[in-house]
């Protein structure tokens, strides 16, 4: 298992330090080693650094629709996927720019596709909501609350049709679960034990909805009703994410079928780029002790320097490279072109058939497809 | 009369009816406490409390339903889906339920209930979130669908339909909810199957329905300095329709063009088509061109949503070449 | 508390023969009187008797299309809809023309509507799949597997909108509760406390399908993850299931909230007219077995007889009846006219606006609508 | 050639493709242990086990999507509805994910699957089991849909469906699966977007899809004994559209009839009025009429739903109409 990006922590190795360390520490530092953590604090600070500078962007313009930040929630992302081996496959909602990035889309690509150029992995055509690149395993981007679940389904059945040994993670939101595709997709899997990661990114919250207002009982009861093992991990400590993902994946791997996981974690922005941080549905109080007390990179750089495995300047170089990163991203997005109107009518098939008309529209009207 | 925005008419109307009568509610995602995704109910649950404005469930399928089955029992729902988007994942329970309950109970459970909420395409939301969902209402008999334009009508129309024994369908314009105009403020409902001459012409007759009636409004001013006097008719109500309506401005212009946010194939437009062609062939002077979307689901990109989208240019052109007039110089 | 119907069992009255009866007996006739168990075993022979008359019907083509008959499901239909007080509501499936004359539609318009005729309770539009009498508070009758489960919800949320103290009673068969609606509405319901009993009818096949095919999990798991309450009664036994659906609905109507039953039982007939009894999905030893071992009317019949409540007489006595009755409906269907063909737009619209055009297949060309 | 079924001719079509590539498989409600609700895939779990012919828990909207998934990891699945009525429940799938998929991706995620099942009425299944659901699917780009009128065209136009790279619907029709008729033995494949012309004829043309086909022929049949010569144009494939094979007809008869199962609004049929006014506006020498089903749910009462669905006398009528010919007296 080797994860799926350069940036990524590398396992099996041991830890740096030795055995003077502090045990307490060391336990809550996972065993990992100073190169891993550093690797996640990297892959993290790039995932905050790559959606600020989306943010303003968006504010400027140069990003258009729906924006969905995941600030607030990149221990998730990282915890979850950088487990991963690069032929696993991640499907996910539209809040998926950091999931795009931890599973090896190039932050150039995420962004010229906000941006809605050539240069995106989608070729801008999807935008925000629809980030896609299958060489490296991730399969969207889907807008229809809920809509990914039987998809994820299915690519893990396409998985275990022929006999391959990767996994399928799919990720949704908390008000996902509301939807009866959950129970569909997840009644299936069990029946047929299907290689699939069910993960909900538990931020508290669909829109506006606090999820104690739309549920009677808590996540963990979701999946029961399968027999479908359910999972709690805290998203905000992305190093006992990474850990239980690394379990969970291999007994996945090794048959144990599917599975739910309750990620909790918060999100620390407005649901879209319209919606303000706090005010109607959770109070600004609410917002700042998360802030302040959860935010997973300060979870993270707090336990490193901590450990004296993380030095002031070290933190600011590796967050000026984060930064580097999400610069030369909107750079590389803002040089990227428009897309070639003639594609106008590219890619709504796969195959043209040589007889007969496919676009109603009078665009081939005396032309070669009709 | 005020001048209040698209938004406020639609407020304006809901209260208007849940004042007068306790059986009509407002369900739907986010419409409560946050006021509504895009704040069409602002205020209604300080007026009215948690009974009457409720938050659902992302459960589009289920609330739908369970709407249908308070009008099963008499009340007076209003569904709103927060886009019509995604009421697809709903359309067993209009269709199946919803349209066909009145029949198959031989008329003893009539489903008098609003579905409503933006339909067709924003600004960039791409595809999944840009679809213009009128034939997909519009096919099964059972259900009316009504397409408020501006202000006023968003007001008489929601309105209307709230009234209506039967499941009306309305569809508005999130582009459209802050567009201004003049608004009666007492009692107003607007009898369904009313199409509205929105500008009087001789030369050309753009029909049209929905946020498209003000592209259609842009062409004609735009014909106007080619000396060409377009008018404008708002169909406002997709069913009932008002054929006599269309029927006339035929009978006036005998040149006629289709204009629709949505896809071509079995489009509104199509059946419009079918009708003029049907019962006024012999008043055509040329064949009735149709102005939609591309046939191709919506891009993102800026550029390509606004190829994609059916625009002024489109409309004029189309104008142009139904009067035999060169194409492309204007 | 009444029973709908005439035939039906009058509660809250004292067992007719004394302290002399056996015990265990006496605890196995569930303190019901004579008279009410003579009246449950008269409703269960009148369903049979029907249905058997419909299975001729059919067969000789005065029946058409689908025809979904509950034989061998009649102790639950009696069980659960006879402790409904008149102004209670049921909802379900396509297989319901127990569930009809249970609530109190009479045999002659359930048979007129099996027929197509306008003394059907759907005056003939409606056919097997859509029976409905709102007077009786049967709201029908639903063909798509799941569709009715929204809707119920949907007739409880309008008892509690008008402060009533009805309750819903939501039939489902067992293979509906894989359908995404079920999800959906038992979460609403219990956030919502709705006053509604869904009820599977689990009879353990949807068609050909063995429910253990299409769930790894027993059927009481399936209401959990939403809170609801689940209990499993023995269809059956039709006085063990009238006790329970007495208490059940009682507890509903006191405030209880929403409840899930697994009523267990068993279809003697193939799915539809179509499906043979026994041979692809189950075996002859099987159905035999049940029909032996586990028929409602046998085990009423049997338990009365054993306790000296019921002579052969009686018993032939009741037969004749539910037999006459049956006959008098087929009877009055035969001779109920052919909806008339002038009727065919009635009723597609409640409400036929002045303006405009609302059927455009020619229909009201130049007529008022057009 | 032997004759066969229409509905052995789907199996042998299923077979065909599942001997050829071991990425097709069949999915769907009774499909192996029952051998399908309608017996089409009669003895394919025998043949193929329980890994390529699998039977389904009841959720169309589930398996639908998971078809979708499995095909966008590139395996080829035939995701059977029971009968498409139940594929409404499924149309999210088919639409915002099936059909937007390419799109989407800019090109890297085909959606390489088969729909199928039959459409339409059968006798008297009232009015939820009896939808004509061509509009649903053929209104948003991104799906084909094929209509085989015949078991050779069953055969034919299943096979391509498997083989096309995009999302293809087969409709099918329960009243068709015990028609006998010739069908190739050989490896056998239709290209998608071609009609046929059923039966030719001067003087009218007859358009037509799926089992109405057989109306339309028994309808010229009719018109044959007063001396009126029908063309019958079998569209086959309604996405890819024959367009040249309906300016053909039209060119010959100048008169058009069309004949649809489903309901008139935004109907099949409406789209193809649309298409011969626009481009052969020329060529018509009366307005195209259309024959399509009664615009209510249908009825269950037999005498009721003869009414209601669009038989042989409302074509011959139709056909007289645009003859210009006295209607009513055949
Ligand atoms: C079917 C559907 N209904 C409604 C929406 C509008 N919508 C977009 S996101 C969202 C909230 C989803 O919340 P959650 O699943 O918790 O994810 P989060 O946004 O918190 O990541 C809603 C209602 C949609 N996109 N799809
Ligand atoms: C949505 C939908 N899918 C498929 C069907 C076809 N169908 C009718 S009944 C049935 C089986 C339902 O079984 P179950 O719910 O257990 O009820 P039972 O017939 O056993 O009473 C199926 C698949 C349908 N009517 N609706
Ligand atoms: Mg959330
Ligand atoms: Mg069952």
């Amino acid at each position: 298992m080797t994860p799926a990006t350069q940036t990524a922590v590398k396992n099996g190795e041991a830890p740096a330090t030795g055995a003077d360390r502090d045990p307490v520490v060391d336990n809550r530092l996972h065993g990992f080693s100073r190169e891993e953590l550093h690797a996640l604090l990297a892959d993290m600070l790039l995932y905050r650094r790559f959606e600020e500078k989306a943010e303003e962007a968006y504010a400027i313009g140069k990003i258009g629709g729906f924006c969905h930040l995941h600030i607030g929630q990149e221990g998730l992302a990282a915890g979850s996927i950088k487990p991963l081996r690069a032929d696993d496959l991640v499907i996910t909602a539209y809040r998926e720019h950091t999931q795009a990035i931890a599973k090896g889309i190039t932050p150039r690509a995420v962004m010229a596709e906000l941006y809605g150029r050539v240069g995106g992995c989608s070729g801008g055509r999807g935008g925000s909501m629809h980030l896609f690149d299958t060489t490296v395993g991730f399969y969207g981007g889907h807008g229809i609350v809920g809509g990914q679940i039987p998809l994820g389904a299915g690519l893990a059945w396409a998985i275990r049709y022929r006999g391959g040994d990767q996994v399928c993670v799919c990720f949704m939101g908390d008000a996902a679960v509301n939807q009866g595709a959950f129970l569909e997709s997840l009644n299936m899997s069990a029946v047929w034990q299907l290689p699939v990661i069910y993960v909900v990114e538990n931020n508290g919250y669909g829109m506006g909805t606090a999820f104690s207002r739309v549920s009677v009982t808590e996540m963990e009861a979701r999946s029961g009703a399968y027999g479908i093992p359910a999972h709690t991990v805290n998203g905000q400590d992305v190093l006992e994410t990474f850990r239980f993902f690394e379990g969970l994946v291999e007994r996945v791997r090794g048959g144990a079928g599917p599975q739910f996981v309750n990620a909790v974690t918060y999100r620390f922005r407005g649901h879209s780029m319209s919606d303000p941080v706090s005010g109607t549905y959770r109070s600004k109080e609410e917002v700042e002790a998360h802030v302040q007390g959860e935010d997973p990179i300060t979870i993270l750089r707090d336990r490193l320097m901590g450990a004296g495995l993380l030095t002031q300047e070290e933190l600011e170089g590796i967050d000026a490279g984060a930064r580097a990163a999400s610069d030369d991203a909107a750079e590389f997005a803002d040089a990227s072109p428009l897309p070639d109107p003639s594609t106008l009518y590219d890619h709504v098939y796969a195959e043209i058939n040589p007889h007969g008309r496919l676009f109603l529209d009078g665009r081939d009207r005396g032309g070669a497809g009709g | 009369m005020a001048e209040i925005t698209y938004r406020e008419a639609l407020n304006a109307a809901m209260c208007q009816e849940m004042d007068r009568d306790d059986s009509v509610f407002l369900l739907g995602e986010e419409v409560a406490e946050y006021d509504g995704a895009y704040k069409v109910s602002r205020g209604m649950l300080a007026r009215y409390g948690d009974r009457r404005v409720v938050d659902s469930p992302i459960s589009e399928l289920g609330f739908a339903g369970l709407c249908v089955g308070a009008a099963m029992a008499g009340l007076r729902p209003i569904c709103e889906f927060m886009t019509f988007n995604f009421s697809i994942l709903a359309l067993d329970q209009v269709i199946n339920s919803a349209a066909k309950m009145l029949y198959m109970t031989n008329g003893q459970v009539p489903i008098p209930m609003v579905f409503r909420g933006p339909t067709g395409a924003a600004l960039q939301l791409s595809a999944q979130h840009s679809q213009a969902c009128e034939t997909y209402y519009v096919h099964a008999p059972g259900v009316k669908l009504v397409t408020p334009a501006t202000p006023a009508d968003a007001k008489g129309l929601l309105a209307a339909a709230i009234r209506d024994d039967d499941p009306v369908a309305v569809m508005e314009g999130e582009l459209l909810y802050n567009v201004r105009g003049e608004v009666p403020d007492e009692e107003y409902v607007i009898p369904l199957g009313v199409a509205e001459v929105k500008r009087t012409g001789e030369d050309v007759s753009i029909i049209t329905h929905g946020k498209m009636v003000h592209i259609a409004l842009q062409a004609a001013r735009a014909l106007e300095r080619e000396e060409i006097e377009a008018e404008v008719l708002d169909l406002r109500s997709l069913r009932p329709l008002d054929v006599d309506a269309i029927l006339a401005t035929v009978a006036k212009t005998n040149r006629v063009v289709y204009l629709e946010e949505g896809w071509p194939f079995a489009g509104v437009g199509a059946q419009i088509v079918s009708l003029i062609q049907d019962e006024a062939f012999d008043e055509l002077d040329a064949p009735v061109l149709r102005v939609t979307q591309a046939d191709v689901p919506m891009p993102y990109a800026k550029n390509m949503e606004q190829l994609a989208k059916p625009g002024v240019k489109a409309v004029v052109e189309a104008c142009r070449k139904v009067l035999y007039m060169e194409v492309g110089t204007s």
